[in-house]
């Protein structure tokens, strides 16, 4: 979307505006649709629901064994712990990375992704590039992503084709040793819980 | 159904492109484009089961070259015409948009809805339990040309039972309206059983599999 | 190579819509396309097998909105461009033509080119002949990344041999310049195997399948 | 290609048109083909090798039972017999239509089509509905062609993804009885021949 700023790309983008712009009137005239509601879901997503949400869970765990055992067998009542639940995060499900086993999500039928703890998902996790090939070469695409495995450990790839939507548990990095909850949810970036980063 | 949609294994889609430091929307009407995508459920009572066999009716070049977005404001345009909750007529302007007697969601009922979510489990559901843990167990060779997810990769493939999930609302029936729950599991296959010898060895895939997707293999 | 060639079985494409007097060639550029790509392979060889996967390699949105001359178009630059019969540069006009050792096809050979044909049998050779009309297979459940001929659909199914043919040249080897023959089967398949219960009982499919793609089934 | 003939289509092919020149310009200057050649090729499949080929090999399979079933059992020799050989034809097979089976020949994979006997295939032959459809629905993708089944009558597809071609040998209408070799030809169609026609 970034890329490709021309002329023609401007034209179609100007196009595409002005049918939401049609389509909200119309639903709003209908009375399908209240436009002060559009703006809560907007601000919710662009303000409340993001992967700092994630990282936040992932701090937490890294920080409290107790708090990590639950979140590893009743990962949804946990998250629900720290106030985060609902649409697209129904069923959650936390895999941990471990020395042994490094673990990736994805959604190869459509987009699902765990919007309670990450958001909305980038472009690049709904492109069928990475629907197509991380199920089927998901080292090559670490590999891409910048990600180099040990010889040794597995790879375990989570295709989220129904109603549990999976987050990637990081391990946490050994320099990090008695920083608080804070500092180490700031080095908890989105693609580590999706698992295309190591953190 | 077998579209464009499946795309699990497929080669011939080139490197993956993120995009540094990606807005959550792009532009306004991006964003607008999300919300309104997101509110005219609470109206018109549509499912994701029934969402998504929306998106997969799309011409399939048009598919794989529309943003995911696109596609969801196509379905839901396509959901409402299918559904005469519009006209195509008040869609280009022709016609004044006539009154619905749909409620709209109000704006103080949102954040309580995305917080609530939307499950489809029905734990409390008598349904056959027919695996467990550690079992091993084959995925259907073959799905009709309705909606399902069993992606074609994992057809007729051999895996084994990790966990038992509840009762859960079944895609292809819920997408016809037919709500009769089944167990879900979580199957975990081994990389080399779906893709072949070349995959290393250890490597795994899991998939979220309902019953009734499944038999006993040996 | 699970490239977008592959189409067999899947949804979304729409009607079929025959061209009434569809003309051989639909303008003269077309014949002239046809032409370049059919006398092209006697200067710089390469077979089926290797102009296959060139049109596979094809960017899936771009092989589904394109012709099928402009598919072979696109092949045969391509593979003049990796065997370095002509650069970028010539194609573009930035430089000029340089002369090739290759020689081009005689006006006077090209009929007698046609009706012989090029066949990639190998009545000759002594190679392994596992299967007989009337057995029962099974298809390979999983290909690798490079070129073959055995479409997704058909994949891990269990078909009955019909007719047993000579030793051909297997798609996936000679695509990688390896020569070595196979006995090559036509194997038939209930379409209820295919594709579901569905299917109408007795209606079948043939593949032709080379004897690496099958193994004994019960 | 016949459709569609706007501003824009016009522009786009005459873009075409002037690569392909291009392409032939350069091709010929460094001696990899021969511009007289080229229009061998082009003047062969648009004037010898066609459909008429087939139709004569099926009127003669009509009219002589023991060309029928020379064709039946080496189809390649038989159809050799008349003068038809070569690219796209090296290893035939027909298949014959009868009052319990109906044959379908598609190409899923690409569009392999018995070239000495049907000619180049037509573009329907080579799009993705006819390719994707053809297998798994073809009593539906017949019955848009106009052809309708008899109730019990098997249907046969041949996907011809290997080094065979197929051609289906039509049935003899009943009406034919009598008919010269030529009269029975000139019923004999391209699409009877693929099987999404009768005759």
């Amino acid at each position: 979307m970034s890329q490709g700023h021309d002329h023609h790309h401007d034209d179609e983008e100007h196009g595409v505006a002005l049918r939401v712009k049609a389509l909200e009137r119309v639903l709003v005239a209908k009375g399908l649709v209240d436009p002060a509601a559009l703006d809560v879901f907007v601000e919710a997503y662009q303000t409340k629901i993001g992967p700092r949400n994630g990282a936040k869970v992932v701090a937490r765990a890294w920080s409290d064994p107790a708090y990590k055992a639950r979140l590893l067998t009743s990962a949804t009542a946990a998250i629900g712990e720290l106030g985060f639940s609902g649409l697209q995060g129904e069923h959650m499900v936390i895999v941990e990375n471990t020395p042994e086993t490094h673990n990736l999500v994805t959604c190869t039928l459509c987009s699902c992704y765990p919007w309670p703890v990450l958001g909305l998902p980038p472009v690049w996790y709904k492109s069928p590039a990475y629907r197509s090939r991380s199920v089927r070469e998901p080292r090559k695409v670490l590999e891409e992503f910048g990600v180099v495995l040990p010889a040794g450990k597995k790879v375990r790839v989570w295709d989220s084709n129904a109603d549990l939507r999976y987050m990637v548990l990081p391990e946490r990095p050994a320099h990090t040793a008695g920083w608080s909850e804070e500092r180490l949810a700031a080095i908890v970036t989105r693609d580590g819980m999706i698992g295309t980063a190591l953190v | 159904m077998d579209s464009m949609h499946d795309l699990g294994g497929m080669h011939g889609f080139g490197r993956i492109v993120p995009e540094p430091h990606e807005p959550v929307f792009h532009a306004p009407w991006e964003g607008r484009r999300f919300a309104l995508t997101s509110a005219v459920p609470f109206a018109v009572p549509y499912c994701d089961d029934q969402f998504r066999p929306a998106i997969e009716r799309m011409e399939p070049s048009h598919y794989l070259k529309s943003s995911y977005y696109e596609k969801w404001y196509e379905a839901v345009v396509r959901l409402l015409q299918e559904r005469r909750v519009i006209s195509a007529a008040e869609l280009d302007g022709s016609a004044p948009p006539a009154q619905s007697h749909a409620l709209a969601v109000r704006a103080d009922a949102v954040l309580p809805a995305i917080f609530a979510g939307a499950s489809q489990a029905r734990p409390e559901a008598k349904v056959a339990r027919r695996f467990s843990p550690g079992d091993r167990v084959r995925t259907r060779a073959t799905m009709g040309a309705g909606h399902n997810r069993l992606p074609r990769y994992a057809r007729g493939k051999v895996g084994v039972v990790d966990s038992v999930h509840a009762p859960f609302l079944v895609a292809d029936r819920n997408s016809i309206d037919d709500q009769t729950p089944e167990t879900l599991y979580t199957v975990r296959f081994e990389a080399s059983t779906l893709w072949g010898t070349q995959a290393p060895p250890g490597d795994t895939l899991s998939l979220d599999l309902w019953d009734s997707y499944l038999e006993h293999s040996t």
